[in-house]
């Protein structure tokens, strides 16, 4: 009872619109004063060389050391989308796979459950067997332990689904500078925010995103 | 005839069609109370919906048993709807097939070819659950049994429909027998729908009981596997409600009919209304203290019984 | 203070005081014994790597006749190794992603390793800086992982509600530093700090912490879950498991940052159950503690000139040593050894807290029973990200 | 007449033919069979009769698979002697012959597992109780005949024959807290399945159909048959509660036909003490249809583990295919009391009469059948689970495929008769007849009655019909599945170590320790049938006994054991006939 009465307190929590992005999650974008042409990973010591021609978001990490020449727009919405899946408009179940992650990737998909964020609105869940779920979010570098998993996993799923790729580390390597990840939506961001990530999701279903 | 076979179908569709509505309504409010937007009250909609239109993986041992068991329980769960009153007041077409107690014991035929057609996949998981749910079964299958007879001897018949008539009357509603039947079922309804504090659907595969029969299904059998699910739900809450709680109000008649289902949406919000209290305000019991809840409600009802003959 | 045993990093055994090579090899293996042989009936249960349960990928062998858990052994499936053949700044990048949610300690860790081998103190903004960003990880993560307690019991509100201060922790960390994980702000020279930090949001988020950790203590059912479960052996513990059973074991009492913590006068919690319950009322008062340093610190943004570091740069022929780095991150000490010769790091080895937490998770787990698990793992805050890493 | 007079002259054939050539014998006596069956259901008398069918059946299938089976020279014209004792036990109206035919149908049992003992001491204790029961019957016999002077079946005016022969019977079967005599004989002395089955099936149908019988000639007694009824309740709860908990294969079947027995005697038990004659007359055709669904079912599956290597369910290595898999579940779904099988409908049928009994009384008494019909729901509840056990261990869980196929052919058709038999036990409840065709029941509806007025009712066919039927339109209406194979999924690792039975049904060694005096140890967890350790004290004491007598008498070698049991037999028929 006492649990109940506090949660119709403390009322719906969960925000109308985008707000409070942490800037060093956001798109990067040329602010320098000379030309463009003239920074490159090389001049600024890019780890990911992920500088020219512009900024390519699926390698960097936001190391910083491109500022000031390179500096955050706050936009978030930077999930590249391949494939939609417009049957699961209504009904999206996720399936996330760490095939070898620093655990920051993990944290902020969870993320996208807090009330704040709540994935549920939108029709999206997680779902704890592959068999129940609709697509597949693979986050971390491929390590050798855990590419037979991610095979099962894939394997296991009913047709039709999706691949996701979340996180520098799945799409391009990141930091680590090892293989990428094929997938359908690929999310970049060291780790990408929950804005960023429900973003894609949304769109990734067919919706107008978030 | 013809009345008795429309009523049949207001009463069987009713329950087909609105049951995954009152799981909808529920979870939208558990996720309203915990601070969330949640989901629409249609999502079991559209999650059938979608399941329907999707591949179904059979593991590779895995028999026919695993894929059209689903269909045969779902066809058990339709049968129960004609049988006993979960929207009508009277006996419909096919009623008679069985009494209360054949009723119970087709419950038990479902969860059988439930358990089989799961562990059909072989899987550990579901044989993990399968375990729990096979050592609380003989107290919640016993359960099920005696409070169905709780209210057979205190009508002396074992048809539901007198019983609901029967219990309408305000002092047999209010005697001790029927107040504890009422308890005892409602705990018992807890644990057959897994709601807390004996489950809760979460992520967590090391908790799984009735989730277990549904981990390896897929596509259209896991499908109809919810869908029972929610049906089986609204079976025994409605008889919980019609024939223990509030056993009062239908109508009959074809019209009647139609307004019988909305007076079991009535009935319902108020059952919803319990329910969210007890799952946003309880927290998962430990595994082994589930058969003290069920030992509670099982002496709950032969205390009923007792009463009722005593 | 007396020396006590902290855990094993490359064949050295690390103690509180001093590091010494390994004669005798004593079993540190992630598995839990009892009895030998298998009994009749019984069967080697696969839990993982790709569990729905738990948030990382993590393989346990747990052997079982049934719901009874006889022993269990964890295995890392995720091993990442890190090359430290590549520009120490790169090399800190990497540091930061051995675990995210401790990247702050991490980062200090090795940093305050350098700085010992060069045997150069960076100046206190910097050090206060670092102190602030361990407790800002420490309250995060501590809300984290009473989020996973309330989650597995099934307490959907007090759960909605910790993720919500989860996220909200992470808002005002990446108003701050410009990044929710501390990524890019701990550079060689110093750190970066964009805003000044929102103390007074951080305090409400502590208050409304504290009222919900009053409540949760309040349900007998949720409790119970907790009390009994995952009793260790104390004797080499460490972290918040070592503080509930009552031992004064911190690295911020005899680590590299104590002396600041002196000054600022932390105090160590402590409770007196050596179980998941325990762990769960450390947690609890140290985010109210961590709320307290970081309100006295007052700490801004700050670079220095590195005088080792130009010496690195320049490369001075034969500049070799080694320099030791302990920290408590928020599941216990957190230690690093940077090995240099001639110059360039030549070696790195890594104790993680999770490491000796994970020792203690299988110790602790013989005779419980499957559905008790959760609770224990998560009560020691372990995250495999650190526990596979490997630096070559 | 002539019918039965047939039977018996191919039964009496048989054992001689079986010691000649064994395939004949089995023959003779599953022809003989069959016409007994033929036998019972054209003289269909009274509720009697539905033994002779029963008892046919099981003797008809056992024999035909034997044809199959059978591996020991002996063993023929053992297997049909018992029968044949049978045979006569079942058909005689002469108090002796009733009893030598109860004698011949017992001893070549003694024999049998003294050939297959494993443990020496098992046929002893199955010979110890066998005669212990024996000797009972013979005291309540004599008694009778000096109450009635005449040596025949007659009306008694007293009750305390019936009561001594009841204690006889109910050692025979198995009833708590001679559990032990079921199980531990057939497990133990690991009799072959064939006999396995007729043990457990037909031999306890004997005692059954003796305990009837003396029941209808007795004057009902109130207080006697409550203590029946409450016993019977008892033994459904243990003898399901330790079925649950075993592994051996044989063992649990055994404590499940322990259970099943235990519900026979209570429904006895409502029939002696049931207020009203209506209830009384349903109660008595329960009895008859549960005998039935447990001979049936309790057949197929003991003739289902004779197509295991290993007894042990831990690791089953049974010759299975689809035939037998159908087979095997239909037979477990009526030993779990599942509608619309036989089983299904005696449960029903138990349950509602008694409660209808409670109603009836409606006074402190109605406690005891209360109290006893929510034990046999629980006991129903592990019924379930542990032939859910059974199936998923025997069959599902392991790989081994055969393809053979009489014997799984055998196992199919007992299990189609079983759940097609749900909806003729229509014809066993004549009196108990209803319909409803404003609601679209015109006929098989079956009601249980107390008094005038139907208390319940269920309707087998349709239960069988329905279900099925809205499965296909589901099937219709939603499409068949498009499948992909593909592994189970193990959390993304290859499963390597599959479920056991033993963990299975763990929770209750742990949850119920009290009760199973659950111990953990370092090799794994112990649990004590306390029953069992009961009667272990008596059957030592009578081990000791025979080890000496056979020692001095028979100088322990096999051959002399058999001839003493035979001219005991001869011995004992001749004093009896005389």
């Amino acid at each position: 009872m006492n649990w109940f009465l506090k949660g119709v307190r403390k009322g719906v929590r969960t925000e109308k619109t985008p707000s409070d992005v942490a800037p060093w999650s956001t798109e990067l974008q040329f602010k320098g004063i000379e030309e463009e042409s003239g920074v490159t990973s090389e001049s600024l010591r890019c780890p990911t060389s992920a500088i020219g021609p512009g900024w390519i978001a699926e390698r960097c990490v936001y190391c910083r050391r491109c500022y000031p020449h390179y500096q955050p727009t706050g936009n978030h919405r930077m999930g590249v989308v391949k494939r939609v899946e417009k049957r699961f408009q209504r009904s999206f179940y996720l399936y996330p796979i760490d095939v070898g992650t620093c655990g920051a990737c993990n944290t902020e998909l969870r993320l996208i459950a807090s009330p704040q964020h709540d994935l549920t609105r939108f029709g999206i869940f997680f779902t704890n067997t592959p068999r129940h779920a609709d697509a597949l979010i693979v986050m971390g570098i491929m390590t050798k332990g855990m590419r037979e998993a991610f095979r099962r996993a894939y394997e296991a799923m009913p047709e039709p689904k999706l691949v996701i790729a979340l996180g520098a580390c799945a799409i391009s390597g990141g930091i680590f500078q090892t293989e990428k990840i094929e997938a359908d939506v690929v999310i970049p961001g060291c780790p990408p925010s929950p804005y960023t990530i429900l973003d894609a999701l949304i769109r990734a279903k067919g919706g107008r995103g978030w | 005839m013809i009345d008795q076979m429309v009523e049949a179908l207001i009463q069987v569709l009713g329950t087909i069609l609105v049951a995954p509505l009152y799981s909808g309504i529920a979870e939208k409010l558990k996720g309203v109370v915990s601070l969330r937007r949640a989901q629409s009250v249609l999502q079991p909609y559209y999650d059938l919906f979608k399941l329907l239109k999707k591949e179904t993986v059979v593991p590779s041992s895995a028999s026919e048993l695993f894929v059209y068991g689903p269909y045969f329980t779902f066809g058990v769960y339709v049968l129960i709807s004609f049988v006993i009153p979960v929207v009508y007041p009277r006996p419909v077409f096919l009623t008679p097939t069985v009494d209360f107690l054949g009723g119970a014991l087709l419950f038990s035929l479902v969860s059988f070819v439930k358990v089989l057609s799961a562990m059909d996949s072989k899987s550990n998981y579901v044989a993990l659950g399968v375990s729990r749910a096979a050592s609380f079964g003989f107290l919640a299958e016993a359960t099920l049994i005696t409070v169905f007879f709780a209210v057979a001897i205190s009508t002396g018949t074992n048809n539901p429909y007198v019983e609901s008539a029967y219990a309408s009357n305000p002092s047999h509603y209010l005697a001790l027998d029927h107040l504890l039947a009422t308890v005892s079922f409602f705990m018992l309804w807890l644990f057959e729908t897994g709601k807390l504090p004996v489950e809760s659907q979460g992520l967590s595969e090391m908790g799984m009981i009735d989730d277990s029969l549904t981990y390896e299904h897929s596509g259209k059998p896991l499908a109809l596997l919810k869908w029972g699910g929610y049906i089986k739900a609204y079976l025994l809450g409605s008889v919980w409600l019609n024939v223990f709680l509030l056993p009062w109000g239908g109508q009959v008649g074809v019209l009647g009919a139609f307004f019988d289902i909305g007076l079991m949406f009535a009935k319902w919000m108020i059952l919803i209304a319990i329910v969210l209290v007890a799952e946003t305000s309880l927290a998962k019991l430990r595994l082994f203290k589930i058969q003290d809840h069920l030992a509670i409600a099982f002496v709950l009802s032969v205390f009923s019984l007792l009463f009722s003959v005593i | 203070m007396k020396t006590r045993l902290i855990g094993e990093m490359g064949g050295y055994l690390l103690y509180s005081d001093h590091l010494e090579e390994i004669k005798t090899t004593k079993n540190t293996s992630n598995t839990s014994q009892e009895g030998s042989g298998r009994p009749v009936g019984s069967l080697i249960f696969q839990y993982g790597p790709a569990t729905g349960g738990l948030i990382e990928s993590v393989g346990m062998n747990i052997e079982t006749f049934g719901e009874y858990i006889r022993t269990i052994s964890v295995e890392p499936y995720k091993m990442r190794t890190i090359s430290i053949s590549r520009s120490i700044e790169d090399l800190l990048l990497s540091v930061e992603r051995v675990n995210g949610n401790f990247a702050a300690s991490h980062v200090t860790a090795f940093l305050t390793a350098l700085e010992n081998a060069y045997g150069v103190t960076p100046p206190r903004d910097v050090i206060l800086g670092r102190v602030a960003q361990i407790e800002l990880e420490r309250i995060r993560n501590h809300l984290l992982v009473t989020q996973r307690l309330t989650e597995h019991a099934g307490f959907s509100v007090p759960s909605a509600n910790l993720l919500y201060l989860v996220e909200e922790v992470n808002r005002v960390i990446g108003r701050a530093f410009g990044h929710r994980y501390f990524y890019g702000v701990n550079t060689l020279r110093g750190f970066r700090m964009d805003w000044q930090l929102d103390l007074p949001t951080l305090k409400n988020i502590v208050d409304e912490f504290q009222e919900v950790y009053r409540g949760i203590l309040d349900n007998r059912v949720f409790i119970d879950r907790l009390q009994g479960n995952g009793l260790v052996s104390i004797d080499d513990s460490i972290g918040p498991a070592a503080r509930a059973a009552g031992l004064m074991y911190d690295a911020r009492l005899d680590g590299d940052l104590a002396e600041v913590y002196g000054e600022i006068g932390f105090n160590i919690s402590r409770a007196d159950s050596s179980d998941a319950f325990g762990r769960l009322l450390v947690r609890g008062q140290e985010v109210s503690e961590s709320l307290r340093l970081i309100g006295k610190l007052n700490i801004r943004a700050q670079e220095y000139e590195a005088g080792w570091l130009d010496a690195w740069e320049k490369d001075i022929k034969g500049f070799t040593g080694g320099g030791l780095g302990r920290v408590e991150s928020p599941s216990g000490d957190l230690a690093y050894y940077v090995g240099i010769h001639k110059g360039t790091i030549s070696k790195v080895l890594l104790l993680p807290p999770s490491k000796v937490n994970l020792r203690l998770f299988c110790s602790s787990m013989t005779g419980n029973v499957f559905t008790d698990l959760p609770f224990n793992w998560e009560s020691f805050g372990i995250w495999m990200s650190e526990v596979g890493v490997e630096f070559v | 007449m002539v019918a039965l007079i047939v039977a018996l002259l191919m039964l009496g054939l048989s054992p001689v033919a079986a010691l000649i050539n064994r395939r004949s014998g089995y023959i003779a006596c599953s022809a003989g069979s069959a016409v007994f069956v033929y036998y019972g259901m054209t003289n269909y008398s009274n509720e009697l009769s539905l033994f002779y069918v029963a008892a046919g059946l099981v003797w008809l299938f056992t024999s035909v698979y034997s044809l199959y089976y059978d591996h020991h020279r002996w063993l023929g014209p053992l297997y049909t002697s018992s029968i044949l004792g049978m045979a006569i036990a079942l058909t005689t109206n002469n108090l002796l012959v009733f009893l030598a035919g109860y004698e011949i149908m017992t001893i070549p049992a003694y024999v049998t597992i003294g050939l297959y003992k494993k443990t020496d001491y098992s046929a002893f204790v199955f010979m110890g109780f066998g005669e212990l029961s024996t000797i009972l019957i013979l005291a309540g016999f004599l008694y009778s005949y000096v109450v009635t002077g005449s040596l025949s079946f007659s009306p008694l005016t007293t009750i305390t024959p019936f009561m001594i022969a009841a204690f006889g019977f109910m050692v025979k079967m198995g009833i708590l807290p001679f559990m032990v005599t079921e199980w531990l004989p057939i497990a133990h002395g690991n009799a072959p399945s064939n006999v396995s089955a007729i043990l457990s099936a037909s031999m306890t149908l004997v005692a059954v159909y003796g305990l009837t019988k003396m029941a209808l000639l007795t004057p009902r007694p109130d207080l006697f048959g409550f203590i029946l009824l409450g016993v019977g309740g008892f033994s459904v709860f243990f003898g399901a509660f330790y079925a649950y908990v075993s592994d051996h294969a044989k063992v649990l079947l055994g404590f499940s036909t322990v259970e099943n027995n235990g519900a026979i005697l209570t429904s006895i038990g409502v029939y002696l003490t049931a207020p009203t004659h209506t209830l009384a007359s349903f109660s008595l055709i329960t009895t008859a249809v549960y005998v039935l669904a447990h001979s049936l079912a309790k057949t197929g599956l003991f003739l289902d583990t004779g197509m295991m290597e290993n007894e042990y369910l831990i690791l089953p290595r049974i010759l299975k295919n689809r035939l037998s898999d159908v087979g095997g579940v239909l037979l477990a779904s009526s030993m779990s009391g599942l509608l619309p099988t036989v089983g299904g409908v005696a449960t029903w049928a138990l349950l509602e009469s008694l409660f209808m009994e409670a109603y009836t009384l409606h006074s402190a008494l109605s406690i005891i059948p209360i109290v006893t019909g929510s034990i046999i729901a629980m006991g129903e509840g592990f019924a379930t689970s542990t032939m859910l056990k059974f199936i998923i261990f025997a069959h599902i869980f392991n790989k081994r495929s055969s393809n053979e196929k009489t014997r799984p052919l055998i196992l199919l058709l007992l299990g189609l008769l079983i759940l097609a038999g749900g909806s003729a036990t229509y014809i066993f409840y004549r009196p108990f007849l209803a319909s409803n065709p404003a609601l679209g029941l015109p006929f098989g509806l079956i009601a249980s009655e107390f008094s005038s007025q139907p208390f319940g009712a269920i309707s087998p066919l349709y239960v069988l019909i329905l279900p099925s039927l809205i499965g296909a339109l589901v099937i219709a209406v939603f499409g068949k599945p498009r499948i992909r194979r593909s592994e189970v999924w193990n959390s993304g690792a290859p499963l390597n170590e599959a479920y056991t039975s033993f963990a299975y049904s763990n929770n209750i060694r742990l949850m119920l320790g009290k009760l199973l005096l659950t111990h953990i140890g370092r090799d794994g967890v112990k649990v004590v049938d306390v029953f069992w350790s009961l009667t272990h004290t008596v059957a030592k004491l009578f081990i000791s006994f025979s080890r000496h007598f056979s020692r001095t008498y028979m100088n322990s070698r096999l051959s002399w054991y058999v001839i003493y049991m035979i001219l005991a037999l001869i011995v004992f028929t001749v004093v009896v006939v005389a």
